[in-house]
């Protein structure tokens, strides 16, 4: 699916966004009026120079529209590797970005994320769920690595991953799984305005809530242990 | 009666004279242009001549050796090679591409499972398994090199060459071959105008060739102390406080493994602590390990002769040159052959670590598939029967061996291994992999490293014991089943008859030494990272970059 | 010798940190080894796992401050975090916000993600980013500090620049992609991660402070590490972000990014700096190095 | 992985104590968690081993210990990552010492 076709999916009522380094920026309309319309294309590998791209579109948004919702459209292959890019620190770059789009919820800006091709580790950390709600695309690739490339690393036989994959999220790729997790908050089958519109609905409803994903989590079956053991922690009796 | 046949006396100058001959008519002087360096082999090798190709423990005359590999099978074959170490990819190919056929040599290391196959298809014949002196030796008997391929730092414009701290094995190569009509061929680093000093004269030289890249050398003798684990520690200990202490252990060689280097570690702080500094520890036949610095930076060290050199360690040890042998120009010189002689006559002890063990004592490195040799560990953990003179270690080991009228001493040889390896697997053994090993290569010996009749004590971490007090073959084999462990050796032990050797101090628990095993913490290591080895050499030690984490 | 009294922060194991770091008996533990439980996911793929889940939670006192304290143990599976050690370290941080303690001292030595949880590590890992920046925002600072032996890698890393500041010896590393996954994916010429010092003259404390990317260079010494945990807090003050700061931020991150973008080396950006003997930056000990900087044209 | 539990007899340890943990799940390593437990005649250790088929030399290393140390009254908990008999009575040794160094 090319970024047009589904830019004009979600905006039909009007977009301009440009594409620069494999960067996005612009805005788009919808029936709850202007958004910003950022992120990256072609299964980008995030390096410093789109991080510091996303970020200053970040700070210009809530610099010149306060309150104008940010939509994220996620497709990374991750971080970029090299030595120059690890020499000038780029995890500092990408919690940059993060530490951007998190001001920007504390500004009051509603924050969306579409996965719409892939989404991977570093690349996926450090936009995609920092916002508020993620989404996904029915045939978005989710994941941290590969079965194969996991099974050379763990040293677990692949097929006994493939069997295990089959019934536990914890592991498996895709972006079943990270709903499950409480990760990604629905599927889509397309994109779709109405479901973006609902979406974006739903996110300046939950507005203030905070960090939800550990319950959605523990309802959907994902991750049985998290919310239980940050609970426990957080109310432990701090007897010595 | 027939006059008899006129008898050639000098067959080998006029063999020597046509070779330099054939040289000379290809243009060649003595300095060899790098890119006809095969032209020149091919000129003076001759098939079935043999062959000498340094390959040092460390050092490792490897464009030659790598040029040699390259000569044409059809001009140069049926060499017998001679070489100490066979460590390099293209010493095997020698073999290989047919240019060789029979070897001599002392320790193959990471070529040993090829050289293993080769036997197995028998494209090689093995003359022996040689150790170190035993072939520095057969140099000058039987196994006298036709042609030398040699390694050295830099030569002068004359040939003279300087060999750096990484002398080794090449005086005693050159000796034999320059001396009885041979070839000798120099690779060098470098050609300067004035040498720091003259290692080997011109005279003796033939042919240098300037090598693209400096010779190879591998940092052997670098352990971290990072990896020195607390059982180590506790074994060191016991060491120390059981067998340095009680016998004044001052002259000795070490192992390379991490048990003897946590010793070294502990002589500035655990072994200082016993009062033990000037008693043990003063005089060593051995490498210059990093982990000695604190010792010698502590006073413990007066001096340490060494078979070769270390990467990162020559500006230490030329700024510590009353501890090491130093030339004027202030570098050090090693020599294998000397420091081994050393190792094997002058020294009290010898103590290192084995792969395997058996009942008799017996330990071998050699492991199924692998024909890794020896190098010099036979010759010093060995007790020297043609010894004559006394120092108080040797004469107290011989009481204990041989009764009070003992009328010569005896070499502490000394095993330090924990019970299991890595993966479990046991080093206490009923029999030796060495045995299977001799039956699949139908090779003479077994390849014991140290036999067990040298063997005069084995440490683990459950004990010491001392196999000098053992009167019977029965005493000897539960004195080493008392210290194997949980190994199935050391579960099927007669547990009266050990307690029994326990009340005769032949099995030492490390209580019976008074050492707490509780207090074997690393905190005891007087450097616990390759950095602080840096600061206690203040900043001379320059260890390699795969051994720094800064 | 003073090197027999040095207790080095990278050898030890977290816990051995934690007693180091904090005012003497004042550590007490949350969810303990006693009632906990390791990791269901490590037991399914045949693994052992440790009671912790290789991440110790509780508070204590720095300097009689009251602190919250998460320390990660690198030599379980690299300090990496599954679905419970990131729960735990979520807990802290939140309760950082109902408490308000003097700081949140965050002891990082991890690799990233375990990837036998992957999914629930890298979910983790995000919760965990948000919640600093929740304790951040609540006006309790958060202090990263990195000199174990598996460093601050993968999204640990991301986490470790997300804290109010980080805290470096000079053998610890920060980073993004490990030296070996570069290796792997771009060849040995892009990074041969078995030289171990153009590792660190890329990765290591000393090169992140001369960037200013980390806050404070100590010696690989538990009681420095204390030290200058306590001399950071002395004088910090967390105050939330703001547009101009952030922007600001950028600004020096564009140059830094247009003036190095094309080094490949340590060696190159400390003679870009101003240093006259680079090759002598690995060598200094740490006052020197924090001497050396002091002294460089800003 | 391997699970296994053992029940050996033991002198009884004076005073129970807080939980004492030593040691740590890394290669070639283990942790030990030591709890009073039920029985005061009893040494209860359960042990979970990545290295399978070495059910006997745990049975020797732990029986020789619950033998020499006095730790009736115990419950001992492993997770070990591939230890020797070595590290293991190393580890356990420390560990009581721990355990005893709580109850005072």
């Amino acid at each position: 699916m090319t970024l047009n076709t589904i830019l004009d999916a979600l905006f039909p009522a009007g977009h301009a966004v440009a594409v620069a380094n494999q960067v996005l920026a612009g805005e788009a309309q919808t029936a709850l009026g202007p958004v910003a319309v950022l992120g990256t294309t072609d299964a980008a590998a995030i390096d410093h120079a789109m991080a510091l791209a996303l970020a200053g579109t970040v700070l210009d948004t809530v610099e010149q529209h306060p309150g104008r919702p940010l939509v994220f459209l996620v497709d990374t292959s991750g971080q970029a590797l090299s030595r120059s890019q690890e020499l000038l620190c780029l995890n500092g770059s990408l919690a940059h970005l993060a530490s951007c789009v998190d001001f920007a919820r504390r500004q009051g800006h509603p924050s969306l994320a579409l996965v719409t091709a892939n989404a991977v580790s570093g690349g996926f950390l450090s936009f995609g769920l920092m916002a508020d709600q993620a989404y996904a695309l029915a045939d978005a690739q989710v994941r941290v690595m590969d079965l194969r490339a996991m099974a050379r690393v763990t040293k677990i036989a692949y097929e006994r991953l493939v069997e295990l994959a089959a019934s536990s999220p914890i592991f498996a790729p895709g972006a079943a799984s990270y709903q499950k997790m409480g990760a990604i908050a629905a599927i889509w089958p397309a994109p779709s305005a109405t479901l973006l519109l609902d979406a974006l609905r739903d996110i300046a409803q939950a507005r203030g809530a905070g960090d939800q994903r550990q319950s959605l989590a523990t309802t959907r079956g994902g991750r049985q242990l998290a919310a239980g053991v940050s609970r426990q922690v957080e109310h432990a009796v701090g007897a010595g | 009666m027939n006059a008899p046949l006129p008898r050639v006396w000098d067959s080998l100058r006029q063999s020597r004279g046509k070779r330099l001959e054939r040289a000379a008519s290809l243009g060649f002087g003595k300095e060899i242009p790098v890119d006809r360096i095969i032209d020149l082999l091919e000129a003076v090798i001759q098939p079935g001549d043999r062959v000498c190709l340094e390959g040092n423990n460390q050092k490792q005359a490897d464009f030659l050796a790598e040029s040699l590999a390259d000569c044409d099978p059809a001009r140069i074959n049926h060499l017998q090679m001679v070489q100490s170490v066979l460590a390099l990819p293209s010493h095997v190919d020698l073999f290989e591409r047919g240019l060789a056929s029979r070897l001599d040599f002392s320790f193959s290391g990471p070529q040993g499972a090829r050289l293993a196959k080769l036997v197995q298809q028998q494209r090689i014949e093995i003359g022996a398994i040689h150790t170190y002196l035993e072939l520095f030796g057969r140099y000058f008997l039987d196994l006298t090199p036709n042609v030398a391929l040699i390694a050295a730092q830099a030569a002068d414009a004359q040939g003279n060459l300087y060999l750096g701290p990484n002398t080794e094995d090449t005086p005693a190569i050159v000796e034999a071959t320059a001396f009885k009509g041979g070839i000798v061929i120099a690779q060098v680093n470098e050609r300067v105008e004035k040498l720091p000093r003259v290692d080997v004269p011109a005279d003796w030289v033939d042919f240098t060739v300037q090598a693209p890249r400096p010779n190879y050398i591998e940092p052997l003798f670098t352990r971290d102390p990072a990896q020195i684990t607390e059982v180590q520690v506790l074994m060191a200990m016991m060491a120390i406080k059981g067998i340095y202490a009680e016998y004044g252990v001052t002259r000795l060689n070490h192992g390379i493994g991490f048990d003897t280097a946590a010793i070294e570690l502990l002589l500035p702080t655990y072994a200082a602590e016993l009062g033990l500094m000037g008693k043990i520890c003063t005089h060593w036949a051995l490498n210059p390990h990093p982990t000695l610095i604190p010792a010698i930076e502590s006073g413990f060290v007066e001096s340490v002769h060494c078979f070769g050199s270390e990467v990162g360690m020559d500006a230490y040890i030329a700024a510590r040159s009353d501890v090491f042998f130093t030339g004027a120009d202030g570098s050090m010189r090693s020599n294998r052959a000397f420091c081994q002689t050393a190792g094997l006559y002058a020294c009290d002890m010898f103590i290192g670590s084995t792969l395997q063990l058996d009942l008799a004592g017996n330990s071998s490195t050699a492991t199924l598939g692998r024909i890794t040799g020896f190098g010099g560990a036979p010759n010093m953990g060995s007790d020297p029967h043609g010894r004559r003179h006394a120092s108080p270690a040797w004469l107290k080991a011989g009481r204990e061996a041989y009764g009070p009228q003992a009328t010569r001493g005896r070499k502490l040889v000394v095993q330090m291994v924990e019970t299991f390896r890595e993966h479990m697997a046991p080093v206490f053994v009923e029999e030796l992999d060495a045995w299977q090993l001799q039956r699949s290569m139908g090779a003479e010996l077994p390849p014991i490293m140290i036999h067990g009749d040298d063997v005069s004590h084995i440490v683990t971490e459950e004990g010491i014991a001392n196999l000098l007090l053992c009167r019977t073959p029965e005493e000897r084999e539960q004195a080493i089943r008392g210290v194997a462990g949980f190994t199935p050796v050391g579960m099927a032990r007669d547990k009266a008859m050990v307690e029994n050797l326990r009340d005769r101090g032949i099995v030492r628990r490390p209580e019976d030494l008074g050492i707490n095993p509780r207090q074997a913490s690393r905190d005891l290591l007087a450097a616990r990272s390759v950095k602080d080895l840096v600061r206690w050499s203040g900043g001379l030690y320059a260890p390699p970059s795969r051994f720094r984490n800064w | 010798m003073s090197l027999s009294i040095r207790h080095s922060w990278f050898e030890a194991t977290a816990r051995q940190r934690l007693a180091g770091l904090l005012d003497p008996g004042s550590f007490c533990e949350f969810l303990p080894p006693a009632v906990a439980q390791p990791s269901p996911h490590l037991a399914q793929l045949d693994l052992p796992g440790a009671f912790d889940d290789g991440v110790v939670v509780g508070a204590g006192q720095l300097g009689s401050r009251q602190v919250l304290v998460a320390a990660q143990e690198g030599q379980f599976m690299g300090g990496a975090v599954g679905e419970i050690h990131g729960a735990k370290i979520v807990g802290l941080l939140r309760r950082a916000v109902a408490e308000r303690p003097a700081a949140v001292l965050f002891l990082i030595d991890s690799g990233g993600v375990r990837l036998h949880e992957a999914n629930a590590g890298l979910i983790a890992i995000s919760e965990i980013m948000r919640a600093v920046l929740d304790a951040r925002a609540a006006g309790v600072p958060v202090v990263a500090l990195v000199g174990g032996s598996c460093g601050a890698f993968g999204g640990m890393g991301i986490v470790a620049k997300l804290c109010s500041a980080v805290v470096m010896s000079e053998e610890g590393r920060l980073a993004l992609s490990g030296p070996e996954v570069i290796e792997t994916v771009a060849g040995v010429e892009e990074f041969d991660a078995k030289d171990r010092a153009l590792v660190w003259r890329v990765t290591g404390g000393k090169h992140r402070y001369l960037m200013d990317d980390c806050a404070a260079l100590v010696d690989d010494d538990i009681a420095a590490f204390r030290r200058g945990s306590i001399e950071l807090l002395d004088d910090w003050q967390e105050t939330p972000d703001t547009l101009a700061r952030l922007r600001a931020k950028q600004a020096r991150l564009q140059g830094r990014l247009s003036a190095y973008g094309r080094c490949r080396d340590g060696l190159e950006i400390w003679a870009a700096l101003g240093i006259s003997e680079p090759e002598r930056v690995p060598l200094l000990d740490c006052d020197e190095l924090i001497a050396l900087k002091e002294g460089l044209p800003t | 992985m391997e699970k296994l539990e053992f029940k050996f007899p033991s002198q009884a340890l004076l005073a129970a104590a807080p939980p004492a943990l030593c040691g740590v799940v890394g290669s070639g390593n283990l942790e030990i968690l030591v709890r009073s437990g039920v029985d005061r005649q009893i040494c209860e250790i359960s042990v979970n081993t990545s290295a399978r088929g070495f059910g006997e030399t745990w049975r020797a290393v732990l029986a020789t210990f619950a033998a020499s140390q006095a730790v009736g009254g115990t419950s001992i908990a492993i997770n070990d990552m591939g230890a020797t008999p070595a590290v293991v009575s190393l580890r356990l040794a420390q560990a009581l010492a721990d355990y005893r160094g709580g109850a005072q």
